[in-house]
């Protein structure tokens, strides 16, 4: 222990106190509670992607010894109520997403009856003896298929697939194109992906019957947020409820912060069956039916003078809701991502979100920033290419300066405040990728080695990333009886490191070293308002919340410690565990003595005079308004134009999440987020069949990077603090994915820039990557 | 013509595997996955279940000293041999030198995959050291990772290696 | 999913429509199914037995007959049908059409089917389930043609097949499918699809009772 | 994601074991490593009533036997012994080779070489060297043993020669003659995965450098692991010189019918056999320079 106060903890790179128990096989994850007595759940599915259901014959299941109980959605009616989309709008055309519908399925996968039983085993024998009695109805597969004129509905009755219009406007684009010297169009799509935590999502309950109270353990992203939805369904009180997050969570990325039927029908059951309940999903079922994300076609349009300055962007987009609107987050933010870090004086971005037969698409890790990036860069390369400039040229002459900050983009953000950029500093992120890449070399290099026949591209692209989105995010801090400080968060971690980050903050806030000091998390129980971890928003929120509680602690502290010691507060520092008077061992108090005082108490004894009762603190902090991160990314790519083959070469991260609380953990989220980029960019397809049937329904089909297919990377921080919360930080759980599909095509495309090979979709596979050759090759032929 | 032969009575198996050192006697029915005997028989919750068809690698153990998938295996298979798993990795509540390069290189963030990068990783550096980063590379591409990008644990193998073969 | 198929069968174009008219004979020549109950209306209760290596899925359900023309020789069947367990569905429109042969010699017959698969099987490699629709359709059409020469005792050159020797079955020589196999497995199929020969829901209550003594895992 | 239900069967003997299968036969499954047939049986896309664990033979089942010429493998060789047998490596380098691309160490640790042929999957590694190597099964029954040669072996997807109540108890492999020289080559989308399109290829060359005799098959092109002989007969004769080798890609490109599905289109699959041969035949050019220098 050491025996001086920590000067600053923020900025350090220290080892995570989590790791010693994930390291020895004592993590605490969901399926590893012990729940005396707890029966096994499993989902019967539906296969069919639209359908009626008229019966469903579960008799025979329910003979199976070992069963306990088979319920139907119409078993269950008291609960088909819907699960309302998080974020709305007033034209949103909604169709009820149903806990468990009894009626219809409009996707396969989704639930349509329940199994409860003594173990899994028997619980999936059962499964198979429900007979179910469909009525198929035509299924749309596609966004292209939705709007189709005259194709089917992804839901009975309706007019239109189109869930909702969502459109952005600066300027006056349309005129704007008129007008333009040059413009440039392209069609770019990005399919479906998942999140796919290694962890799958579980929900374990058990109702006690003494206090009539839930208590449900789920691995959710947010908790507080499901106990709301949950106290509206049930029509119990929201106190009646409560959820824990386990304290382990073997990841998030975005599918796990949304709020699914499952969660519903489980606590429910267990209020029925007055057992515990556990459901952890298989990695079939999470391939079905977890929220998925990406799927978009972007139609943009640029225009630009003779020196590749954007006059204009319009961009007309097609956005796979799925079968249901889970929230419109994704459409929202992507449509404000469009024009990046770029001055664009027009801009017009027209969103068609559509409802398709597919599971529905929330946030997954990037949140329709990737495809809006993906569509914004590729096309500066265009301008590059048309024009013959260098394309780090075209960006870093349509760059935002570092002194135009706050830069008003002149459209609005999904928090509905005005898109505002309240800091960075972009040409230095380019800049600084540049320089490292030692770009004007590695170009020469590239025409070198070009002429004899190697195939290198390079590939930039530049972002910025909405975060640290509102409306709040609150913190507790305790001094225990035991002496100990408690830092107590609504939001619930998936590996991120909260035990570690948010005893940083406070230690600094304290002037207490860490040792003193631990965290809790995601328990609805401990603290009453939450809203939970997405969006890259928890350390720009829950961060200064814990800040600005740790302040008001160490007053307290050093008020309570100055009266015991006879001295003004100011004379107050702490040596290790002890307040002590000028620096002096002899006179101090130790936290255990201030905690005896101030909280424990003497039975019926008054407290000192000017003592106040109860070391604890609360704040919760609500940002003015999103911050907003950035960076740059380089990527240099090989390919083999026989095999389609890709390899990265090198690739550069510039990052600016503002001020680093530790720069260990910032690393480890933007390269683990840049894997995933790399999934996006050349690997993971969530592919449909044109019936909307699943077809990468497990790893055999769906590729999930490997140590092997995850390049090393050059990564780089930049810190240009937000004003917009005392620790001056951004997110930084998303950066490393959100470019990395654009620069690794950008990168490929270059590389193919000789055969003229259009790369208009992501991933870009080897096979696509042919056929593109093969296109190119054909169109080249004269007529 | 012939009815579907189905399962009459299954009276399961007597089982005898030493864990971690020591033996254990259970009773197990057919269909039981070794990763669920060890999770929910025996309690070493450590292992985990990532995708149940052999492919994202956090349920390896190590069974008469190789390195195998726990969800691919029955219990009743293992009946007379030695399994390893990551609770067995540590005694005396120190970290090996394999989980301090872990924790060092920041080579995990939520866990989960965790103990099966771990007991890969024990099993390949018996067989000797780790040279480079693409053997690194290489040794590390039969488990998934979500969360690091695996650059940390790239590093702490070859850490590893070095202390382990020091 | 598309299917196209096509054979010559050394036999009268009428007899050979006359023959696929009737759904005993068309679901005899089929690997793995068979009929469970004529409804009537040209509409047929039948099971269907696939079986790649361990994969097996058995589908239980109706083939009808939905258009007839006897002038045109045209004949268009929908079959549906649902995975014994729950596991998905398969669906397929096969239109038939007979035609004289080349050269006005026996009869070509031209088989289009439109095959739809939900479920698991469905999720698991489309390519391959597409290289097993087109072996069933192949091998039907080669024991629809052996059935109906062999009917009609009709000494062939386009059924090279069953004259070179081969066992039935093998290696046909006009269609498009790839090549069946040997009797071993065409036996295997049927052996099974005997053991199925039950009532779906009938044989699911004796199934869950059977197997719902032991409960444990 | 659990097994549905079966009886464990774990005979001693091999006799017992084809008892098993005689008695069970279609109902059954012969489990040896597991490493295709666990995940289809937690899918539950095989369901069967009788497992039957042949690990537990006490036969000589887990050695490599080796004769003058040829190789024996019997069923309960694992792929690692294999692809770390230094025997193996000098006489069946491309064995090695293969066994390398298969999957990831934890799966080649349990899975053996005649799980895999026996499972046959056409775009699996094994079943493609076993056909450039001429193997030669053999299966038992209770009826007695047969031998089956590869060209007979594999029939179509995850199906072969053998009758319900047969075991695949060894497979046998002519080693090839002094100058043999050979390659396999595949491609892949990530590693380990299953290659998009593979070719394995073994030639002889003469002193001249001319291929005297050669045999290629490709893999995950077809049904089965598939022969390209009109390649075959081309090579024979020539030296293996650039213009040759482009004719053979063009040739095993036409040669190849694939079906395309979400991972790659069939027109890739058929440009990849006719890429990989070529590159298949340079390395054994390759080869052979080396040996000569």
């Amino acid at each position: 222990m050491s025996e001086v106060a920590a000067k600053s903890m923020i900025g350090a790179g220290i080892e995570r106190r989590e790791d010693d128990r994930l390291l020895t096989g004592h993590g605490r994850y969901l399926d590893d509670l012990e729940l005396p007595g707890a029966l096994s759940a499993a989902f019967l599915r539906s296969t069919y992607a639209h359908a009626n259901v008229l019966s469903i014959d579960a008799d025979a299941a329910r003979e199976l010894p070992g069963v306990v109980a088979v319920f139907t959605g119409e078993d269950l009616a008291e609960i088909q109520k819907p699960l309302a989309p998080k974020v709305m709008h007033p034209q949103l055309i909604d169709y009820p997403r149903l806990p468990m519908p009894p009626k219809a399925v409009h996707y396969v996968g989704e639930p349509i009856a329940i199994v409860v039983a003594e173990s899994r085993y028997v619980a999936e024998d059962a499964l198979e003896l429900i007979e179910v009695d469909y009525e198929e109805l035509p299924a749309v597969g596609s966004t292209a298929a939705a709007l189709r004129p005259g194709g089917p509905m992804a839901h009975e009755g309706a007019e239109t697939n189109v869930a909702v219009k969502l459109s952005q406007k600066a300027g006056d684009a349309d005129k704007a194109i008129r007008a333009a010297p040059h413009t440039l169009t392209g069609e770019f799509f990005v399919t479906r992906g998942g999140g796919h935590s290694m962890e799958t999502r579980a929900v374990a309950a058990r109702f006690d019957l003494t206090t009539e109270q839930l208590i449900v353990w789920d691995t959710t992203q947010s908790p507080h947020y499901a106990r709301q939805q949950l106290s509206v369904i049930y029509g119990m009180a929201e106190d009646d409820i409560r959820i824990i997050a386990p304290p382990d969570v073997g990841g998030g990325f975005g599918p796990k912060a949304q709020f699914y039927g499952e969660e519903v029908v489980i606590p429910w059951v267990a209020k029925l069956l007055e057992r515990p309940v556990k459901w952890v999903e298989d990695r079939s079922e999470n391939f079905v039916s977890a929220m998925m994300e990406r799927s978009q076609t972007h139609r943009i349009e640029v225009a630009f003078d003779d020196d590749g300055r954007l006059i204009a962007v319009r961009d007309f987009v097609e956005h796979d809701q799925g079968a249901y609107c889970a929230g419109l987050q994704v459409p929202s933010i992507t449509t404000s991502t469009v024009p990046g870090p770029y001055h664009v004086p027009n801009i017009y971005v027209e969103l068609l979100a559509c409802y398709t037969n597919m599971v529905p698409t929330s946030s997954v890790r990037g949140a329709g920033r990737p495809q809006a990036v993906f569509a914004m860069e590729r096309m500066i390369d265009r301008i590059a290419e048309y024009l013959d400039l260098d394309p780090a040229l075209v960006r870093e002459r349509n760059l935002i300066q570092a002194d135009e900050f706050p830069y008003e983009v002149g459209i609005t953000f999904r928090d509905g405040s005005p898109l505002t950029y309240d800091s960075g500093d972009f040409p230095a992120l380019l800049s600084g990728t540049l320089e490292r890449l030692e770009y004007a070399r590695t170009r020469a290099w590239q025409a070198e080695q070009r002429e004899r026949g190697r195939m290198i591209g390079i590939g930039l692209a530049v972002y910025v990333e909405g975060c640290g989105l509102g409306p709040y995010e609150g913190a507790k801090i305790r001094l225990t009886n035991k002496g100990r400080i408690l830092v107590t968060l609504a939001a619930a971690g998936q590996g991120q490191g909260y035990e570690t980050v948010y005893a940083q903050i406070a230690s600094d806030a304290l002037g207490l070293n860490m040792d003193h000091i631990y965290v809790t998390t995601g328990d609805t129980s401990k603290i009453p308002f939450g809203q939970g971890t997405f969006a890259s928003r928890i350390t720009a929120t829950a961060g200064p919340a814990v800040f600005q509680a740790a302040q008001q602690m160490r007053e307290r502290l050093l008020d309570t410690a100055s009266i015991l010691l006879g001295c003004h507060p100011a004379e107050i520092s702490f040596i290790g565990d002890r307040a002590c008077r000028d620096g002096d061992v002899e006179k101090s108090k130790t936290l255990l003595e201030l905690a005896q005082v101030a909280n424990v108490g003497k039975h019926g004894i008054t407290l000192p005079k000017g003592v106040q009762a109860g070391l604890e603190t609360s704040s919760y902090f609500a940002p003015a308004r999103a911050a907003y991160a950035s960076g740059a990314h380089a990527a240099v790519v090989e390919v083999d134009p026989d095999t389609g083959g890709i390899t990265v070469l090198r690739y550069i991260i510039g990052h600016d999440c503002g001020t680093v609380i530790n720069p260990r953990l910032v690393d480890g989220q933007v390269i683990g987020g840049f894997a995933h980029g790399i999934g996006n960019a050349m690997y993971e397809e969530a592919a449909y069949d044109s019936d909307a049937q699943p077809q990468a329904a497990s790893y055999l089909d769906y590729s999930l990077v490997s140590a092997t297919e995850v390049p090393s990377v050059e990564l780089f921080h930049i810190q240009t603090p937000s004003p917009l919360n005392p620790l001056g930080v951004k997110g930084a759980g998303e950066g490393g994915t959100i470019p990395a599909p654009a620069a690794i095509a950008n990168a490929i495309e270059d590389a193919l820039r000789p055969l003229g090979a259009r790369i208009n979709r992501a991933p870009v596979t080897p096979a696509r990557i042919v056929d593109a050759i093969q296109d190119a090759a054909v169109v080249d032929q004269p007529a | 013509m012939r009815e579907p032969k189905v399962n009459i009575e299954a009276p399961g198996h007597l089982i005898s595997v030493t864990v971690n050192g020591s033996t254990r006697q259970h009773v197990v029915d057919d269909r039981l996955t070794l990763a669920d005997f060890l999770r929910e028989r025996l309690r070493l919750t450590g292992t985990h279940l990532g995708c149940e068809h052999g492919v994202c690698g956090a349920c390896t153990v190590i069974v008469d000293g190789a390195s195998v998938r726990s969800c691919l295996m029955l219990a009743v298979q293992v009946d007379g041999c030695d399994v390893e798993t990551v609770e067995g990795l540590s005694g005396e509540g120190e970290l090996n030198p394999l989980q301090q390069a872990f924790k060092k290189n920041y080579a995990l963030q939520c866990g989960f995959c965790t103990p099966g990068f771990l007991m890969t990783l024990t099993a390949a550096l018996r067989e000797g050291p780790i040279k480079d980063e693409a053997e690194a590379r290489d040794v590390l591409s039969g488990n998934i990772c979500r969360c690091t990008g695996y650059t940390g644990l790239v590093q702490a193998v070859l850490d590893a290696s070095k202390e382990t073969q020091a | 999913m598309l299917i196209e198929n096509s054979f010559q069968v050394a036999a009268d174009p009428d007899q050979v429509f006359d023959f696929l008219q009737d759904a005993n004979n068309v679901v005899a020549c089929m690997p793995g199914a068979e009929l469970v109950e004529d409804l009537g209306n040209d509409s047929y209760r039948g099971k269907v037995k696939i079986k790649i290596g361990p994969v097996t899925a058995a589908y239980t359900g109706t083939a009808t007959i939905t258009q007839r023309d006897a002038g045109e020789r045209v004949a268009i069947l929908l079959a549906e049908g649902r995975d014994t367990k729950g596991n998905g569905s398969a669906k397929a429109t096969a239109t038939m059409r007979v035609s004289a042969g080349a050269d006005g010699v026996g009869s070509a017959v031209l088989l289009h089917t439109d095959l739809s698969v939900s479920g698991r099987l469905a999720q698991f490699g489309r390519s391959v389930m597409a290289d097993v629709s087109n072996r069933m359709v192949g091998e039907m059409a080669t024991r629809v043609r052996d059935t109906i020469e062999a009917a009609h005792q009709v000494p062939t050159d386009s059924g090279a097949a069953t004259a070179d020797g081969n066992p039935p079955g093998a290696a046909p020589a006009t269609t498009t499918a790839p090549a069946a196999r040997p009797p071993a497995g065409d036996d295997a199929i049927k052996a099974s699809s005997i053991a199925w020969s039950v009532l779906a829901g009938v044989f699911r209550r004796l199934f869950a009772r059977l197997r719902g003594r032991d409960v444990s895992a | 994601m659990k097994p549905g239900k079966f009886v464990y069967h774990a005979p001693r003997e091999l006799d017992e074991a084809l008892a098993m299968l005689h008695e069970y036969g279609d109902e059954a499954k012969v489990l040896a490593g597991g490493q295709s047939l666990m995940p289809m049986l937690n899918f539950r896309l095989a369901q069967i009533d009788h497992l039957i664990d042949i690990n537990r033979i006490e036969a000589e089942l887990t050695e490599i036997n080796w004769a003058a010429d040829t190789v024996a493998i019997p069923a309960l060789v694992r792929q690692r012994h294999v692809e770390r047998s230094a025997q193996v490596a000098e006489r069946l380098p491309i064995l090695t080779e293969a066994l390398g691309q298969v999957a990831h160490p934890q799966i080649r640790n349990r899975g053996t070489i005649c799980g895999s042929l026996a499972h046959a999957d056409p775009a699996a590694e094994l079943p493609s060297v076993m056909s450039v190597l001429d193997a030669t099964f053999t299966v038992a029954s209770a009826r007695g043993t047969r031998t089956i040669p590869v060209a007979d072996f594999f029939q179509f997807h995850l199906t072969t020669a053998m009758e319900p109540d047969e075991l695949l108890l060894r497979v046998r492999i002519n080693l090839p003659g002094p100058g043999t020289l050979s390659v396999f080559r595949e491609f892949a989308t990530r590693r380990g995965d299953f290659a998009l399109a593979g070719v394995a290829a073994q030639c002889q060359l003469d002193t001249a450098g001319m291929v005297t005799a050669c045999r290629i098959a490709a893999a995950g092109v077809s049904s089965t692991p598939q022969r390209l002989e009109q390649v075959e007969d081309m090579l024979i004769g020539q030296r293996l010189a650039d213009d040759v080798l482009r004719d053979a890609e063009s040739l095993a490109r036409d040669a190849v019918d694939p079906t395309g599905d979400i991972h790659a289109s069939a027109a890739y699959r058929k440009r990849l056999t006719g890429v990989l041969l070529r590159r298949a035949l340079a390395d054994v050019r390759t080869q052979r320079e080396v040996s000569h220098a």
